[in-house]
């Protein structure tokens, strides 16, 4: 249960900070319909991270009180087990997003990369998920994967026009490939709440890890973009709870409402 | 045919209720004036997401963070329709930016005022949005065709928006003293500067009368925040709450609500560019449009580079 | 009584604001030793704020506890009365600084202009305060003025660099000016706490006002400056609580973890 | 006199403790070192501010945040005095910043690691300070003059730091479990990194002969990281926490603790470049150094102008 636990939340986690980073971009992006575009995809991730945080939830209460705290790991105890207190009442250590979500925006270059990354990896990763065990998950991966392949077709199309548009578009996409690529190693890296919960062995985790690699080869090729390798080193321990020194700032900004007043309904 | 007759047929269909379509003629004035209202609120819709915008990762609950998100995307999408309707009427997107970002064309004044608390996304809702639908609603029958068309859709989602926004206020008014004192605050900013957005009173609108015959404007100014007086002033009661007017009463002889003097001077003060945000909402919107300029030339090259490679 | 705590959490509002935003530079500076000296401001303006706070809860704690909590206008009810409570548990609108303090650092030279245009206010406004009837106001007075009179000296000097260096830092220098100039009528548009608790009137203000004008045209003078005057208009508000966009982001980074956890000792 | 002559007069002077000064005849080797080590010190105590200064605006009382303020301030006040050592020894503080920037130069890996928590104030003061003075100590008796008087007034601080970290610790250790939780994982992410401050095992150091014979080194690393071990595992007793390494335990025999190995493949991992901060904190100190050189510009050219008024 506390593999099954940590991994919704993880889940959540990677969705919510997703969707906090792109909406940072809400009224300040480039091009008015794609300014729209990627606030549609924030809301997407918003609603995401809703569907998992309420399937944890669910699956909280059902356990007893001082265990359910437990595996939630909050810092405070909440008035209860809902959507918001998993995602208001937990601090940094508790989140078990990627460090890749987190990261700052940047330009639009790396956001768009970013995206471009993710969902691609959440694109393998939940059709795996569509035949797992717990039918709620799959319900939610089946329901998340309609808009996934939109972040993937509208990213992917994205990566294109920036390396194959101008110079300076192709060397903002090449440092935005610098600054991201140590970050996606920790996808492949599972834990062991991950293969547990999602049902994956070193084998199978192989074969994402080379389906991701190929999918993206094959747009960096059509975006004229040189071909990636994965090297033997990457940062991890985001799905661990050990973050960068942005998640904080993230959290601190987010979280100050209900830490302000944590029984308020709004 | 010569002008005069052009003129007369012109405003024989408008007073048919026949709209007016792009390719039909009209007086240059009408267009004019057209185009500097659609793109005036064109541009009020797209830096009317900043105030709101400031709020979207500090929504203190999923739910409200997701109506945000929508909301304020929905507020792009009208700027998209209205900016179309605008460019029917022979004026590019960029050239109305450009104005924008130069400060020849105008916003609505309210996003001069800068959102402080979570409360305000409710104020906003309700007093801002609610402003605008009576602004808005007699538009859709408006004399233009794509603006009447324009107005019919962006009406619907603003008055689901204004729903939300009192809800927002209700849920508040229903909480701890801390969450009543935030709201009863938002309704005191908000109330005065919402009743601005009617525009200056009647005497000091020379333009009306014309707008009035050409059907671009339905009824006065005054008329309008009379009646959005007349509603909110019912409305708040439900919530427990008081607007900031201690001249607001009922007046059964007028079956209207009298309310106190407006500050014109604060109004015209803020129309000026020194309201509390004028500076940094535009700086923001240009910061965003030049940030953006080598992602919207990288586009461009892609896409003539593709058509290239389709032709060749 | 209430004049008094308002003035004293409105100075102290001030220092904290000052202090956090100098502290921003820290480690950020153009120059090692200017990277000091500006830590050395923040500390000052962070020494300040502890005065006046423990001087208003001081005050406070003698008074019937409700009231105590109205006058220092809480959002949630401390543990106790204290310089942190007040620092950590007050909302944006219950925060009397001024608006000039809270807007970001912008550059090298909106810093240290801000800098120049508040301490240049400090000084005059504390030299009144030597003489107040409130023996503790006057003391902290007294002690912060030879910390404001170095205040002073640096910031002026760096106008005197920036205004007649190169073109760039003359270019800088004049966006600066036209960037908060609209924020400095609020120093000498007296609130009635202030008139009240500092024993002004407005004769006594008019007259702080020229001085102050004067010692910034003298200064901008030597800097090769355009002179400046008072508008009729100028942004306010602070001083009653109604503050900037920014202050909310400030509050919410600052106060996250007395917020999280409020009965907490560090 | 012939080099020899000079080299084994030098020698003498350092075997009798003598102090070697800016203006003495010294080995090129020994120039050399000095200036590599002085300037990575200062170089980290620069980037050492970056760290904790993460931490300023977010200290959770007003003392704790002046005594945070004042903490970064001593070490960029540190750095100060240690570019001035370096320059006696002829570089330029412009000619060491560059070398940084480029990444020719290092500084301590330590501070390649985030802060996450405030605990992490306290970590870093009783840790990695604590692990800084059991280096530095020795080298205030180092046998360069300017090096050892620097070291003198850098220690006296430091083990004030280090108290003040100390005791933050020792306040969270006594607080709700939320704190302690927070005491105890900062303990765990930070004791490993401390040990590595001491650099590589004796075994792996082939500097160290010479360092000692020219008395920059007084003793091993191992045998100074031996003995943090021993002070350290004796005070966590007094947080009621623990060290994170299951392998240590109290030696009768050596009448020193034991301790567990050492992972050598994440030092060198991170002194290569890839740990969790390395570019950041590179990135930020080249970012603070760029940003600021109108400023150094219009500051010269201001003295400039003073100086050639004066004399006209």
């Amino acid at each position: 249960q506390k593999a099954k636990i940590d991994a919704l939340l993880h889940l959540a986690d990677d969705s919510l900070i997703m969707g906090h980073r792109c909406s940072e971009w809400c009224g300040h992006g480039p091009i008015l319909e794609q300014d729209i575009a990627l606030t549609n995809i924030a809301l997407d991730f918003v609603g995401q991270a809703r569907n998992f945080y309420q399937h944890a939830a669910a699956l909280l209460q059902q356990l007893p009180n001082d265990m359910a705290l437990a595996l939630a790991d909050f810092d405070i105890t909440p008035a209860s087990i809902t959507e918001d207190s998993l995602a208001y009442l937990r601090n940094a250590n508790a989140y078990k997003n990627h460090l890749l979500v987190e990261l700052p925006n940047g330009d639009w270059a790396q956001t768009i990369l970013k995206i471009f990354f993710f969902s691609n990896y959440r694109q393998i990763l939940f059709q795996q998920l569509l035949k797992n065990s717990d039918t709620q998950l799959a319900a939610i991966a089946e329901k998340s994967l309609k808009e996934i392949q939109y972040h993937v077709k509208w990213s992917g199309e994205w990566v294109m026009r920036l390396g194959d548009g101008t110079d300076e578009s192709r060397e903002r996409m090449l440092k935005a490939i610098d600054y991201l690529w140590p970050y996606v190693g920790e996808f492949f890296n599972c834990t062991e709440y991950e293969k547990t919960a999602f049902e994956l062995d070193d084998t199978s985790i192989d074969l994402l890890k080379q389906t991701w690699l190929n999918t993206i080869n094959h747009t960096f090729q059509l975006a004229t973009l040189p071909e990636q390798t994965f090297g033997k080193w990457y940062q991890s321990g985001g799905k661990l709870g050990i973050h960068t020194e942005h998640l904080g700032y993230i959290l601190a900004e987010m979280q100050f409402l209900p830490r302000t007043y944590p029984n308020a309904e709004w | 045919m010569d002008a005069n007759k052009l003129a007369e047929q012109f405003q024989q269909k408008i007073d048919a209720d026949i709209k007016i379509e792009p390719q039909d003629w009209m007086p240059d004035e009408y267009r004019k004036t057209l185009i500097r209202q659609i793109s005036q609120h064109a541009h009020s819709e797209i830096v009317g997401m900043l105030p709101e915008g400031n709020w979207i990762t500090r929504a203190p609950s999923l739910r409200r963070k997701a109506i945000l998100l929508a909301k304020v995307q929905d507020e792009a999408g009208h700027g998209l329709y209205l900016y179309s309707a605008a460019e029917t009427l022979g004026i590019t997107r960029d050239e109305m930016y450009y104005q924008l970002h130069s400060g020849k064309a105008k916003y609505s004044s309210i996003f001069n005022y800068p959102t402080l608390t979570w409360a305000d996304m409710g104020a906003i809702g309700w007093l801002v949005d609610g402003a605008a639908i009576m602004n808005q609603v007699p538009l859709s029958r408006c004399s233009y065709g794509p603006y009447a068309r324009a107005m019919v859709r962006i009406c619907k989602e603003e008055s689901f928006h204004q729903r939300q926004g009192f809800e927002i206020l209700l849920t508040l008014s229903k909480g701890n003293a801390a969450q009543r004192k935030m709201c009863q605050d938002a309704i005191n900013r908000w109330w005065w500067p919402s009743l601005m957005m009617f525009g200056p009173t009647d005497n000091d609108s020379p333009h009306t009368a014309q707008s009035m015959k050409w059907k671009i404007k339905r009824f006065t100014n005054d008329e309008l925040r009379q009646k959005f007086v007349d509603v909110c002033a019912e409305q708040v009661k439900f919530l427990g709450m008081t607007l900031p007017d201690k001249d607001l009463k009922w007046n059964e002889e007028r079956k209207h609500y009298d309310f106190g003097p407006i500050n014109w001077e604060e109004f015209w003060n803020v129309v000026k560019g020194n309201g509390p945000c004028n500076k940094e909402r535009l700086a923001t919107r240009v910061q965003a449009w030049e940030d953006g300029a080598w992602v919207r030339e990288a586009a461009l090259a892609y896409e003539e580079k593709k058509s290239a490679r389709k032709y060749a």
